[in-house]
């Protein structure tokens, strides 16, 4: 298996140096992304519930993005455009048209970090990784700031009453965000909650219940 | 057989401060394996030290000792090139004994 | 499950062989069991002799405010008093309050830094057993943080 | 801060007796704290032993020692080779990081098989003995700055797979290395969170495994860094010792140039 794998491996670079030989300048920047592909291929394997395909088969929202930093340019406007727009496109509504879930659930959601890894059972529910980048809840001290804090999330944005007619800009927003942050921004580091089967309907429905509920203790 | 402790003895004026740091699990009896079985409890649960032969120190350890244990004494006296030996034993009957030289 | 007279037969066994082995004037304690097998920190104290606590501002705690991961708290206990036999670290919230007990000795300060597992947040208690009983006792709250990515 | 917040922090003075902003503060100073009281007693230090004991034994089929492996700088130099890794060795044609050379010695001195090795879980057999051996190879390291070599053209290619590697955005949640390690200052929960696309600083990130976990008791190697690392961003598994581990520690390693090594460390 390994022995395997480590020919493979030598093949693509022996195919490699034969390639550079005449080259003193080095390899292409065409040559360097075929050359990573390859070294992904014979370097991943699937294990537990982590099959080799979430890098060997990404999206194209990862593709580009992940070139562009790459790249240390930002995507161009129309592209990342596209992207938005096929992200949002794919956005599910709530099926009972219901927004606001339990906060309760959601926070323990928000503070749930687990699930989807090799080492994870596919049968437990996932976690939405919230705390890992956001502040939310203020009682919670250990937080991260990776992304922006969300205290005061729905108080902020003036949602006083969920069920009011104002309120339902803000629901479908927060909805869309936690189910594909891709759709508001191509390239943000937000993982795609919903699209990505990370969390199910009902959970993505409690954390949007976190946020934008009054009685939530995030807009207290 | 377990790993060597790593025993550093450090004498300052009339004082030295012992370091000791040992190789065992302390597992506490509390945790389950993947299958759910409860792994038993194996910890350390005395620790001695002499003082160039000499006992000095005596204590009892339960499972809330950490993983990869460490503990620190001062010991009244010693000087430098005077041996200092540390033996613990577990609740398994294992027991191990090393020995550092003061500096 | 033994009994606590099995094992006050035991210890007394323990502790006639170490005379006969020639550490006659040394406190050896055998393993306290009792001590050990205590959920709560009073219950812990009375097995190891303490039969009184009361708070001191002479018995030194040292504990961090904040644990960065419960797996491994540095916890010490020390103390100037006279008349010191043991000295124990124990933590409240734990399955198992007691930690540790280290026994005073004449070439020893009575000075000892060990390393904890704590479950959550507790109060993490020093108590110093005088020779007559009274435990001395400093506690001080350690916050145990939930690290990393949770995963 | 508008009026509700300012009574809303007022109240919880009262009742809590703690702000939320002085409970951040004391947080974070608090585990500057912690960690200096764990500083002195690093586990690692039973590790480091134990491999400078297996670096000098006779063992494995040809009852033989590591004292001839060639780390980069010359057969049997231990010294300083730990802050050039990973390099181009032109015995196997590769460019190869610490512990997947430690292996290639196992196998040509010792006779161990390498791909059983390899095949190996972290923290069983053999694995073990590679960790502990990475352990003091390091600590003879230990205050030497990072300074890689770029010279083989294999060294350089490296690097730049390394870069496509870190940016690559991939798995369940469309993680890459730097949406966490990708700006200055973030932190994860309450760890903060070296920026690894230039050099952290002395011992930080690549400057600072092997490192002994305290959450686990763990001895972790680069090679079980990144391994866990990959993990957590939901990847599928990094091979021991794959091109794509040895690129990205390429990646890294250059970027730490001029950083001290205080391997091995001490983590949560």
């Amino acid at each position: 298996m390994h022995m395997k794998k480590t020919t493979h491996a030598l093949a693509a670079m022996a195919a490699f140096a034969f390639l550079v030989a005449g080259c003193a300048s080095g390899p292409t920047v065409a040559e360097l992304d075929a050359l990573t592909d390859r070294i992904v291929k014979a370097s991943f394997r699937t294990q537990g519930i982590a099959n080799v395909e979430r890098v060997t088969a990404t999206d194209e929202t990862n593709r580009a993005c992940s070139e562009a930093d790459a790249s240390g340019l930002r995507l161009d406007e129309k592209t990342a455009k596209a992207i938005e727009e096929a992200n949002f496109k794919s956005i599910q509504w709530p099926s009972d048209g219901k927004f606001v879930g339990d906060w309760k659930q959601g926070e323990v959601i928000a503070q749930n970090g687990r699930g989807l890894t090799w080492t994870d059972d596919a049968k437990m529910a996932n976690g939405g990784n919230c705390y890992n980048c956001h502040q939310i809840d203020q009682k919670e001290i250990s937080y991260g700031t990776i992304g922006p804090s969300l205290y005061n999330f729905g108080k902020l944005r003036g949602v006083t009453d969920v069920n009011s007619p104002e309120a339902k800009a803000m629901l479908e927003y927060t909805w869309g965000k936690v189910w594909n942050a891709k759709a508001y921004n191509a390239c943000s580091n937000m993982p795609r909650a919903g699209h990505m089967g990370i969390l199910t309907e009902a959970q993505v429905r409690h954390v949007v219940g976190l946020l934008l509920d009054p009685q939530s203790p995030v807009n207290q | 057989m377990a790993d060597p402790m790593r025993i550093r003895a450090q004498a300052a004026g009339d004082k030295t401060t012992v370091r000791v740091l040992m190789s065992h699990e302390m597992e506490t009896g509390q945790r389950k394996d993947a299958a759910g079985k409860t792994v038993p409890a194996w910890h350390i649960q005395e620790v001695t030290a002499t003082h160039n032969g000499k006992q000095v120190l005596s204590a009892e350890w339960g499972t809330a000792v950490s993983k990869n244990p460490f503990m620190q004494f001062v010991l009244k006296g010693a000087k430098a090139g005077d041996k200092i030996a540390v033996t613990w034993k577990d609740n398994k009957g294992e027991t191990r004994t090393d020995e550092a030289t003061v500096t | 499950m033994q009994s606590r007279r099995q094992t006050l037969q035991r210890s007394a066994a323990i502790a006639a062989l170490l005379a006969s082995a020639g550490f006659p004037q040394f406190a050896q304690a055998a393993f306290n069991k009792n001590a050990f097998d205590a959920k709560s920190v009073q219950d812990a104290v009375k097995a190891a002799g303490g039969v009184g606590l009361i708070e001191s501002k002479d018995v030194t705690l040292t504990a961090p405010d904040i644990a960065e991961n419960g797996a491994v708290v540095p916890i010490g206990i020390s103390t100037a008093l006279p008349g010191v036999k043991q000295l124990l670290l124990l933590v409240e919230k734990n399955p198992l309050a007691l930690v540790a007990i280290f026994q005073s000795s004449e070439a020893l300060e009575n000075n000892f830094l060990t390393r904890a597992k704590m479950g959550q947040t507790s109060d993490v208690y020093a108590v110093a057993i005088l020779a007559d009983g009274k435990a001395l006792w400093a506690k001080k709250e350690v916050k145990v943080t939930l690290g990393g990515c949770g995963g | 801060m508008n009026t509700f917040a300012k009574r809303a922090g007022l109240l919880s003075l009262a009742v809590f007796s703690a702000m939320p902003v002085m409970a951040q503060k004391t947080a974070s100073q608090g585990i500057d704290e912690y960690r200096a009281m764990l500083a002195d007693g690093n586990p690692a230090e039973l590790f480091e032993a134990k491999g400078e004991d297996l670096w000098k034994k006779l063992r494995g089929p040809k009852n033989a020692s590591l004292e001839k492996c060639d780390l980069g700088k010359g057969p049997g130099v231990v010294k300083g080779a730990f802050v050039e890794l990973p390099r181009f060795f032109a015995d196997t044609q590769r460019v190869q990081d610490l512990e997947s050379r430690l292996v290639t010695c196992m196998e040509g001195l010792q006779g161990f098989d390498g791909a059983e090795i390899a095949k190996t879980p972290f923290g069983q057999g053999e694995q073990n003995n590679v960790t502990a051996l990475a352990t003091w190879i390091a600590s003879e390291s230990k205050g030497q700055r990072f300074n890689l070599s770029q010279n083989h053209q294999q060294e350089k290619t490296f690097y730049e797979v390394g870069k496509r590697l870190f940016y690559q955005r991939g798995g369940t949640h469309d993680f890459s290395c730097a949406s966490c390690h990708g700006e200055q200052g973030k932190r994860i929960r309450l760890q903060d969170l070296p920026m690894l696309s230039k050099s952290p600083g002395d011992g930080v990130g690549f400057a600072a495994w092997p490192a002994y976990r305290v959450s686990n008791g763990q001895m972790w190697g680069m090679q079980l860094r990144l391994n866990d690392c990959y993990r957590q961003q939901r990847f599928p598994y990094p091979g021991f010792g794959s091109d794509a581990t040895i690129a990205l520690s390429t990646f890294l390693g250059v970027n730490a140039k001029g950083a001290i090594s205080v391997a091995p460390a001490l983590k949560r």
